[in-house]
């Protein structure tokens, strides 16, 4: 074992081996959290859609189909890129971790960049829930119904991915300044753990919100 | 560290491509009226997605069995808070609207 | 004569030692070195003195409640007083006691030591909860101080996103943050439990307390984010006047309903639980004799976590929940109860043919199987469809629920800070006066709640700040009982303080109990063990044998 | 009265005897299971306490079979309660074809009940015994629930959706109506009665029509006295309870000026009183909640000019309103 790997093994720990499975085992209990946390808005979803499946569809007609493919596209790239990162990681080549980590930032910002683009739109349409809410057509107020639910869904979508992307920039910089190694890289792979969670969040979301009724 | 298989780069690239096709055919079928059966194909295909990423860009494939129960258990809760409550939502009683009540409301509920 | 255990008591107070030996209350001193530490005892100790204010805070609010309700007028309290009176009291002592009181205390401090292990897997995230846990308490507090809350501890809509007028969105940013301390612990638990046991620790060998643990945290990571959701949306709904509940809308505030059951009945897993895994410890050490049953006790605790999740139904039987849920609710809420009646049975079994000695905790223990009875009995009332509708909202359910969470969790939860407290402080707490309180508080508590049953089946509805006179001669003697129910909370506080400089030193096990955490000195040091223990035996090796040798 | 220790509410309906013969046997079951677990656990902390003398083998720690027993048999009863319990849930949830329908409106704080002949009543129920009554339900603003002990039922009434519930009274006499759903500051004062009736005179007090056409003899102010009490204005205009008013108190209040919502002020004349009965959130008094429903076609035009006489009546007798 390497000093720069004794150097991280914590305490508690017997070794790096029980270290990493105890990490990783924790990423993913944390993600199962995450599952409900989310499943609660989800189940909201169903609900009211179930209800007012007219509503919904003219709802969704005023979001952009072709921004949200795009953030898709987005999103999956820059889930490969992290994987890329971590196999990088894994393999304990330093220069293409850091840079596969700066790809998957640059995807993120362009995902909650064109994200911001569509919110814009959505204010000056006068689409956002509260009093301030204006839809000339059938509906409007379970049409409001289903735009609180876009900005709640999508909204704390976006709060995840500008915490992963702190995340990101903090093992960016430490991967750069060569704190990992082929033997210790738990904190990378954990990470990518948050990272392709998130993904699979908007895997749903697109469809949910932006393919109703579209035929 | 048993569970830590590094997998061959090309795996990724070639799930990558899938997932990207996949969004692909979802976007194309909300165009085609299919009746009820537009729900059902876009959620497959989401399903479909997340487990392509769940199973090799999250390498569940390849870990322990402690993380496929969590895995699973994660999923299994959602269903079981889901089921549970549709199985209210979906067979309450709904009363038609007695007529000349809603004057008293001042609004008409569920309209 | 000496009962077993007490000359083991005897042969501690040789173990000189201890005052000069390093430790880890004595390996550093100062304010930071308590903020600052990642050790899980000290975390422990940063709890117990958190969630002690938090208890007598709750507790005030309680007397205060239990004081209006002695006249059927409204005469000591206005209305908005009274309700705000009973909403902080329940969301005190919910969220900030009951919920951390066992885990975050006792657990925090003996998981590691019960399964031989340095600390937890993660000691930073640890303390990270406590500061979490904290932060919410004082967002609760600034509520509280800025003029309270009032839509009770359930925050049902449309009430508390459009009606009320008290400081909703603060106390729900505080439950909502209060959550994540309750998640964290919860995740630290299941790691390291699956990670970190010693040796020859296999899953059979694990102390119950552990089991009953593990089936909390999978409680706590499964449950609480789902209430986090739905108080954020609350929150969310009142700040910018969206409504996602809000029925002139089309929103619907049952699903509200669902959303806050589906974690706060398994809440009530969360609180018991642990309650159970302390008294599995007890009443084994105390009959000197192995738990019976121990596989039905283990695998009880974790069927009450699964089905705990698929009763919450139970709350809604007369809020127009279509009666086809309602039968699945029912069913599943009976199916609940039977796991909880094993480890009653199970508990009354290991006493046969034991050697029974009656120290605090034994009392605690054997006053809580009584309590969990009755608490346990009458939530069948509830589950039962046709007799809830009447009993709903009643006193009969507030009866109900304290007999499981004061009669049952904090019973425990005091049981169990008197057995540890010789490994948490090395000093042992004055006997007489502990068998004293714990006596007051039985007495106490049953004519406390005993008469809220009655009050409940003839009527009594909840959160009632006046009411119809017939119902006053039942308030009154519930009045009375809440009255040396509080003297009986006083009387511990009092003598474990003292005890912490006057108590007499405590060996490494007074009890002669088996577990690792008594194999390493009391108070242990910062790393718990000197050698990593390695098991080599199943948990409860407790024989009759050598406790007549020792009489 | 007051310091008898009751311990059942009055039976008054046809479900009430069948539910309580559930709760008997849940009590049954319960003391049986209390008695049996508090006496072995007293039984054995005392026979095999530390010091008594121990003889033959030890116990076995465990006995799957045993175990099975007390699994099985808690199980079986459970499934008892829950199949009892059921059935009377359905019977609760299924209201006969010929009820009687009245319709329940819940708002903060009161209950207005409206019978099928257009009749209206605020925090008190007149029913006839022998006759399934039908409530449906509904609220202007929180979730209320209708609880009515002695009939044994109970419903919570939502906003935005009806909710059913049904009773046949069987005892004539006067029970409590209670809101079992907290629904804010005055909950515990949503409260109302049940008046029970035998048929026939439900049927009079039935006929009694718009209230105020009937009150035939006396002067204007004791038939608006009449009428007051009639209507349950004091539910809201008088101090039932000390030092609480759900309504601006009506003593003195003739002739004086009265400070609105709105800022403004009006003098309170007749035009002022008449319009605030047949249309109250139209001026509405500074200080106080829009609660008060309407009382358009609910009382005569005499009747209101009985209530006015009344009201000044109250100016001149000013403790006349605090009683």
């Amino acid at each position: 074992m390497s000093s720069e790997a004794s150097s991280a093994l914590a305490h508690q720990f017997d070794d790096l081996a029980q270290q990493s499975e105890a990490a990783t085992l924790g990423m993913w209990v944390f993600l199962v959290t995450e599952v409900l946390f989310f499943g609660g808005l989800f189940l909201s979803y169903i609900v009211y859609r179930a209800s007012y499946p007219e509503a919904f569809a003219s709802g969704s007609h005023h979001l952009d189909v072709m921004l949200g493919a795009v953030n898709t596209a987005v999103l999956i790239g820059s889930s490969l890129t992290m994987a890329l990162a971590v196999h990088a990681a894994q393999e304990g080549r330093r220069r293409e971790v850091v840079l596969f980590l700066l790809g998957t930032l640059l995807l993120g910002g362009v995902f909650l960049g064109i994200k911001g683009i569509e919110y814009g739109h959505k204010f000056a349409q006068g689409l956002v829930p509260g009093p301030s809410f204006v839809f000339p057509a059938p509906h409007a107020r379970q049409v409001q119904l289903f735009f609180a639910l876009y900005f709640a869904m999508t909204g704390l979508h976006a709060a995840h991915m500008v915490i992963g992307i702190g995340v990101l920039s903090v093992l960016t910089v430490m991967a750069w300044r060569g704190h990992f190694s082929a033997v210790y890289y738990a904190p990378v792979e954990i990470a990518g753990l948050y990272w392709h969670f998130v993904d699979i969040v908007w895997i749903f979301l697109f469809p949910l919100l932006y393919l109703i009724g579209r035929h | 560290m048993s569970q830590h298989v590094i997998l061959p780069q090309r795996l990724y690239f070639r799930v990558f491509a899938a997932l990207l096709l996949l969004t692909f055919v979802t976007v194309a079928v909300a165009y085609i009226d299919l009746g009820p059966l537009n729900n059902l194909v876009a959620l497959s295909i989401a399903v479909t997605k997340t487990v392509l990423v769940i199973l090799y860009f999250m390498h569940v494939r390849y870990s322990s069995q402690l993380t496929w129960v969590f895995v699973g258990a994660g999923f299994f809760w959602l269903l079981l808070m889901i089921a549970l409550t549709l199985s209210d939502v979906f067979s309450r009683g709904w009363l038609p609207l007695p007529q000349g009540w809603e004057a008293a409301l001042g609004w008409v509920p569920f309209a | 004569m000496n009962s077993p255990v007490e000359a083991a008591v005897a042969v501690g107070t040789e173990d000189r030692g201890a005052e000069l030996r390093e430790h880890y209350l004595n390996v550093s001193y100062g304010v930071k070195s308590w903020l600052l530490t990642t050790d899980h005892k000290r975390i422990a100790w940063l709890y117990l003195v958190s969630i002690s204010l938090f208890f007598f805070l709750g507790g005030a609010f309680a007397v205060l409640i239990r004081l209006e309700l002695m006249t059927p007028q409204g005469d000591l309290v206005l209305a908005e007083t009274y309700n705000k009176l009973f909403t902080m009291h329940g969301l005190i002592m919910i969220f900030f006691f009951l919920v951390p009181s066992i885990p975050a205390v006792l657990g925090n401090f003996l998981i590691p030591l019960m399964i031989g292990a340095r600390d937890l897997a993660f000691p930073r995230l640890n303390l990270a909860s406590w500061y979490i846990y904290t932060f919410g308490g004082l967002f609760t507090l600034g509520a509280v101080v800025a003029g309270g809350v009032d839509t009770g501890w359930t925050f049902y809509t449309p009430y508390s996103s459009t009606y009320a007028n008290s400081h909703v969105i603060l106390t729900a940013l505080g439950v909502f943050i209060t959550g994540f301390s309750s998640i964290l612990t919860g995740l630290n638990f299941i790691v390291t439990i699956h990670t970190m046991r010693a040796p020859g620790l296999t899953w059979f060998r694990l102390p119950l307390f552990i089991w009953a643990h593990y089936a909390t945290s999978l409680i706590m990571i499964l449950g609480t984010p789902v209430l986090a959701i739905a108080i954020l949306l609350v929150g969310v709904e009142r700040l910018f006047r969206i409504g996602i509940f809000d029925p002139a809308l089309g929103g619907d505030p049952l699903l509200f309903q669902h959303l806050f059951w589906f974690y706060s009945h398994p809440a009530v897993y969360i609180m018991v639980l642990p309650a159970m895994g302390v008294i599995s410890e007890v009443i084994t050490c105390f009959s000197r004799k192995r738990i019976f049953g121990y596989t039905f006790i283990a695998f009880s605790s974790i069927a009450i976590a699964v089905l705990g999740f698929l009763v919450w139904g139970h709350h809604m039987f007369v809020s127009s929940q279509s009666v086809y849920a309602g039968m699945i609710f029912s069913f599943l809420s009976m199916l609940v109860a039977i796991p909880s009646a094993v480890k009653v049975f199970n508990w009354t079994a290991t006493l046969y043919k034991g050697a029974v000695s009656y120290h605090t905790p034994m009392l605690y223990a054997l006053g809580f199987i009584g309590l969990f009875t009755i608490g346990g009995l009458t939530g069948l009332f509830l589950a039962s469809l046709g007799l809830d509708v009447h009993v709903h909202d009643t006193y009969f359910v507030v009866a109900h629920f304290h007999y499981i969470m004061v009669g049952g969790a904090i019973m425990a939860y005091l049981g169990g800070l008197h057995f540890w407290w010789p490994k948490m402080t090395g000093r042992m707490y004055p006997e007489g006066w502990a068998r004293l309180s714990a006596l007051i508080l039985f007495v106490g508590f049953n004519l406390t709640f005993f008469p809220q049953f009655v009050l409940g089946y003839l009527g009594m509805p909840r959160r009632y700040h006046v009411y119809p006179e017939e119902f006053q001669i039942l308030n009154v003697m519930s009045t009375a009982g809440a009255s040396i129910l509080g003297v009986g909370y006083l009387i511990p506080m009092v003598y474990l303080v003292w005890s912490l400089r006057y108590g007499a030193i405590a060996s490494a096990n007074p009890w002669r109990a088996t577990g690792l955490e008594w194999d390493t000195p009391s108070p242990p040091p910062t790393d718990n063990f000197s050698t990593t223990p390695i098991v080599t035996r199943e948990a409860y090796a407790y024989s009759l044998q050598e406790a007549e040798r020792v009489v | 009265m007051r310091y008898n220790l009751p311990l059942f509410p009055p039976q008054a309906s046809t479900i009430a005897p069948q539910v309580d013969a559930l709760y008997y046997f849940l009590v049954a079951v319960s003391a049986f299971f209390i008695v049996l677990i508090f006496s072995l656990v007293i039984y054995f902390a005392i026979k095999y306490r530390w010091s008594a003398p121990r003889k033959g083998a030890a116990a076995p720690h465990d006995n799957p079979r045993l175990e099975l027993l007390w699994t099985l048999v808690p199980l079986a009863l459970a499934m008892v309660i829950f199949g009892w319990g059921a059935k009377l849930y359905f019977d609760l949830n299924r209201p006969p074809a010929d009820a009687l329908e009245i319709y329940v409106l819940g708002k903060q704080w009161m209950w207005i009940l409206q019978h099928p002949q257009g009749k209206r009543e605020i925090n008190e129920l007149h029913v006839p015994t022998g006759r399934p009554v039908k409530l449906t339900m509904t609220s202007e603003d929180v979730i209320h629930s209708f609880f009515i002990p002695a009939f044994r039922i109970k419903m919570d009434v939502l906003p935005g959706r009806y909710t059913t519930a049904w009773f046949e009274a069987t005892q004539p006499g006067e029970y409590h109506l209670f809101c079992a759903e907290y629904c804010g500051t005055k909950h515990s004062l949503m409260i109302g009665k049940v008046v029970v009736m035998e048929p026939v005179q439900y049927q009079q007090w039935l006929d009694g029509g718009i209230p105020g056409a009937t009150v035939a003899s006396g002067p204007p102010e004791a038939r608006g006295a009449a009428l007051f009490e009639e209507l349950r204005c004091a539910t809201c205009h008088r101090e039932t309870i000390p030092g609480v008013m759900l309504g601006p108190s009506l003593a003195g209040l003739f002739g004086k000026p009265v400070r609105l919502h709105s800022g403004e002020s009006v003098i309170a004349d007749e035009a002022y009183i008449r319009e605030s009965i047949l249309n109250p959130a139209a001026k509405l008094v500074a200080g106080y909640q829009p609660l008060m429903p309407t009382y358009q076609g609910q009382v005569s035009e005499e009747g209101v000019l009985q209530l006015i006489a009344y009201i000044r009546s109250l100016g001149e007798a000013n403790e006349e309103g605090r009683r």
